[in-house]
């Protein structure tokens, strides 16, 4: 676990989100840690990220976390603000660079539910579907997906329900299903460490592992075995000042982050 | 057209394009005539026990409250609704008892403030049915479909999933790349309502900022309920004939509504009233708790102004628009 | 031919358009006559009509005759000025009741060329095309075409190309081809009558002949036999004010009325 | 996909949907980043013989003169045109022998004004080919399909017609329905010009009233060229987002250009200028006269504002704009 001294887990997770953006792209975010790891990265690294909201938001200045992906914060000062046909074409059309969302459940090709758990029909628990998850990873370059508590619960085997695709049943079956080519999911951020996915078989391969985090730690958080490379880097941890924004400017009253 | 997978949702709200458009020629008036009503008329006119409804805005964004409100009121059962990030109103209409069933692309929950008790506990115990699963954009392409007066929109998404075989789409063959294409059908709600910043006694209605939405929904309802924050007069929208995202053609009923859309936002007006919002999430939680809301605020009222002063009246309605234009700390009290 | 006296040929066939159009109803128009027609019935019978515009005007007060149907009188204090998407959309949807179109040559099933004279490839004369024409024609729910010059040039048994459809080769040959049901052409308007359309044959039937013409004129101005009703009308005239509004408010420089 | 009728038109602009995503990955910044540059270095950067042109408006209304002008300038070659209600831009641009393939859905008149000499003189006499069909909803819908990035869109026009016949269209029997349908393939424009009221050095560009099909046609295109009235702040574009006709992701080059539409209409601004564009039309009636008027207004002028001198000056251009606000008489020095 990283060191609760100077941080808790949620602040380190967007943290850790914020440091996979890169300046001078697009991101289209999901609610909750996509939104403040952008607005992380556009205070830190990456101020020319441009942050796509499904509803119609395009590159606004967030003067504060947006409780709804479609609220008026998200086309603040923005430079568009149009609507969801505009922004879900232009996404199809490929002018997205990063998907980013958070998940309940995920396999180890990076597939997602966060539709039920149980049986479709009688669910044990009824989750709120795909929202634009599904069209997100189905059209951005470069999906991260963040989980915020790893484990046998949620890095499943076998989803319930495949709500969101990741690289479906592997290597090349996104292009046979008909997605558009070269998409996928980039990167897995969780409490313990970030993956990647292995070039050849797409399944999830760890990256780094977080600070004080082992690997046993990592595999036994997991129902299906994470591949391993052959070097294990450790995660950036943020600056006090990094902690600053996240607590101070981006999400004063903790609700995502906790207080 | 061979079909190569074809997704086992029900097909809600579809209807052949022929029909489509004999409904609209026997149905729509093109006529510029006066379609002010109350609430209670416009409800009791257009909708149905058993319809498909849909609401405008997004998750808790510029929704139409007063005519959710009066759909319970009246007691309207069966409904089927447009989960198209629908979120406090679902949940609304579901605890309810006056939906029972819905086409998901995000429903049951309130975004960052957490899961729907109310409406997850009526799927969980069978109450509600979930007829179908789409997406967001999947929703979003079945109103452009019929609001273009076509059968489908291909599209890319909802391909190799459950969310896709949930569906009511079809996957064929594209004829000009070779490459399977997802096919989503066009949607055509029996009743829409959507809520609005200005409109004319004729139905000419103006947005402000995003449309999320709105623009196919509004074309392709079948009877549509206009809610707005002020009627305007017929020379303001001509002054400004670009601003009008809703022409009168397609509206069937204006109800003037000031904070219609509360608790819920109304962008560059109020913002959400999160206290409501956090009062509902907590007493829903029982179903006696959505009754004593229901009671409360519904059932217990006699107009929308009365149901703004239960609310908090003016002290609160100022406090809203001061927290819209960023004067006033985010709050959370639905926090655990 | 109509009384040359009181006004001439053109006029007329202005006010014979405006006649067949009806009040609280929507009108899809063309260029030229189409536009002068509705605006004389809004001034006349019809003042709640709708003009539509295809490049997005709807519902304008006109202040003048517009030369294009996409500059700005087409939304001059309009209800709506949007986009082609969605005056076509709506088009398509049923909204539009009446199409109202200008012809180059016509068959008699009511289809319409306004693409070449001769081989499509290498064309005697090359005329403008479909226009929204073919649009209109296939989603309006009934068809107005004015032919200016009715004569064995324009009324012809074979089209050297079908730009816009009538009633294609004759009865259920649209709904056969895919096109919307129930629509179709409804009137057709030139120097020497009115037409409608036989509704068992579908082929072009006489409705009404113009003050001081005979059936034989309307034959022999034909390659096509027009089938001819029990009873012919004789088409009403125009009122000395109406002509004044026409030459005076909608067409003072008499670009398409002439002088 | 089994497909019942086939156009025989030519698939001008089409693209696979995959081909076109890698376009836009390799190809579009995503950088907001200063695109300011002369007619002369975007139509030398960006516009190259042999490709695929579109032209942004309608009619003689909004059009970008100044990038037509500085094509023939710098004598384009081959270039195919979409003759998307394509008037005065198409007509000088195949009179001028840079355009000579046009995909028709409305070329070669100038509406009311009669038909172009021009350009028919071009196509009568095998200079310039027509190689496919369309109508204006077919257009607008090719341009729709590629902005969505999908490779068609179903439609009910164009069928049973020669003008469906000659298209690139496909007929499929709707797996929906059962019916027939129509196919409209998408169309990406090798290079787009469009002549907006105001726009950031970014490319963020508003345009007043109607739109036509410039939302579409602008994120289709896979070279975007923006002419403006003006160049506004970025303040001013955040200030209204939602007044954003086309976002700066999709644009590679933003010209300042006043009175650029000239002699075309710009709405709210200025009018058409008839005594410039009855020259034209009386000139062109021979190749000598295409000839005179070319190197007169278009070689012989080293800006557009020498060029607007040219006609008339401050004197026509305040005429125009009275002339737009309706404080001018109708006039047609174009009627014979």
């Amino acid at each position: 676990m990283p060191r609760e001294d100077r941080y808790n887990s949620r602040e380190f997770l967007a943290f850790i989100g914020a440091s996979v953006l890169e300046d001078k792209k697009t991101v289209f975010v999901g609610t909750g840690f996509p939104i403040i790891a952008s607005m992380l990265a556009q205070k830190t690294h990456a101020p020319k990220l441009v942050v796509v909201f499904e509803a119609g938001g395009l590159g606004p200045l967030l003067p504060e976390l947006p409780v709804s992906v479609g609220e008026s914060r998200t086309f603040h000062k923005a430079i568009a603000a149009s609507s969801m046909h505009d922004a879900m074409s232009l996404s199809q059309a490929g002018y997205i660079d990063f998907g980013f969302l958070g998940a309940a459940q995920m396999d180890m090709f990076g597939n997602i539910n966060t539709t039920v758990i149980g049986e479709h029909d009688l669910p044990k628990s009824r989750l709120p579907g795909s929202g634009g998850a599904n069209d997100v990873a189905s059209f951005a370059q470069r999906l991260i997906i963040i989980i915020a508590k790893q484990s046998k619960r949620t890095f499943v085997s076998k989803l319930d329900f495949l709500t969101t695709p990741g690289f479906l049943d592997g290597p090349n079956a996104r292009e046979k299903a008909g997605l558009p080519k070269g998409t996928g999911p980039y990167r897995v951020i969780t409490q313990l460490g970030i993956y990647g996915f292995d070039e050849r078989t797409k399944r999830l391969k760890l990256i780094s592992l977080h600070p004080g985090v082992g690997v046993d730690e990592v595999m036994e958080n997991s129902q299906f075995e994470i591949m391993l490379p052959d070097k294990i880097e450790t995660s950036p941890e943020p600056t006090d000042e990094e902690l600053r924004i996240l607590r101070q400017e981006i999400d004063p009253v903790g609700i995502v982050l906790g207080k | 057209m061979e079909v190569l997978k074809e997704g086992k949702g029900e097909l809600l709200g579809w209807h052949d394009p022929d029909e489509a458009r004999d409904w609209v020629l026997k149905n729509k008036s093109r006529e510029l005539k006066d379609k002010t009503m109350s609430a209670k008329e416009a409800v009791s006119r257009f909708v149905r026990d058993g319809d498909f409804i849909a609401s405008g805005g997004f998750g808790h964004i510029r929704v139409s409250m007063a005519i959710v409100y009066e759909i319970i009121r009246q007691k309207k059962r069966n409904l089927a609704m447009a989960g198209k990030t629908a979120v406090h109103d679902l949940d609304i209409l579901v605890g309810a008892g006056c939906v029972n069933r819905a086409e998901v692309a995000y429903s049951f929950g309130h975004e960052l403030r957490g899961l729907s008790p109310a409406s997850r506990r009526m799927v969980e115990s069978g109450q509600c049915k979930v007829v179908a699963e789409t997406s967001n954009a999947g929703y979003q392409w079945r109103f452009l479909a019929a609001m273009m007066g076509i059968p489908f929109i291909p599209s890319r998404n909802l391909l190799g999933t459950d969310t896709g075989s949930y569906s009511s789409c079809k996957v064929v063959k594209d004829p000009f790349s070779g490459k399977p294409i997802n096919l989503i059908p066009a949607a055509y709600p029996d009743v829409a309502f959507i809520h609005v910043h200005r409109c004319d006694i004729y139905g000419n209605a103006q947005i402000d900022a995003i449309l999320v939405e709105d623009f196919e929904l509004s074309r392709c309802a079948r009877r549509l309920i206009i809610t707005t924050e002020e009627i305007s007069d017929n020379e303001v929208i001509r002054r400004e004939p670009w601003k009008t995202a809703i022409p009168f053609l397609v509206v069937d009923a204006v109800v003037e509504v000031p904070y219609g859309s509360h608790p819920c936002e109304m962008p560059g007006m109020y913002y959400y009233d999160e206290d409501h919002i956090a009062e509902w999430l907590s007493l829903s939680k029982t179903q006696e708790g959505v009754d004593t809301y229901l009671s409360k605020f519904v059932f217990g009222v006699d107009s929308f102004d009365d149901y703004l002063e239960l609310c908090g009246g003016i002290r609160k309605l100022n406090y809203l628009k001061r927290r819209e234009f960023l004067r006033e700390p985010m709050v959370a009290p639905w926090r655990k």
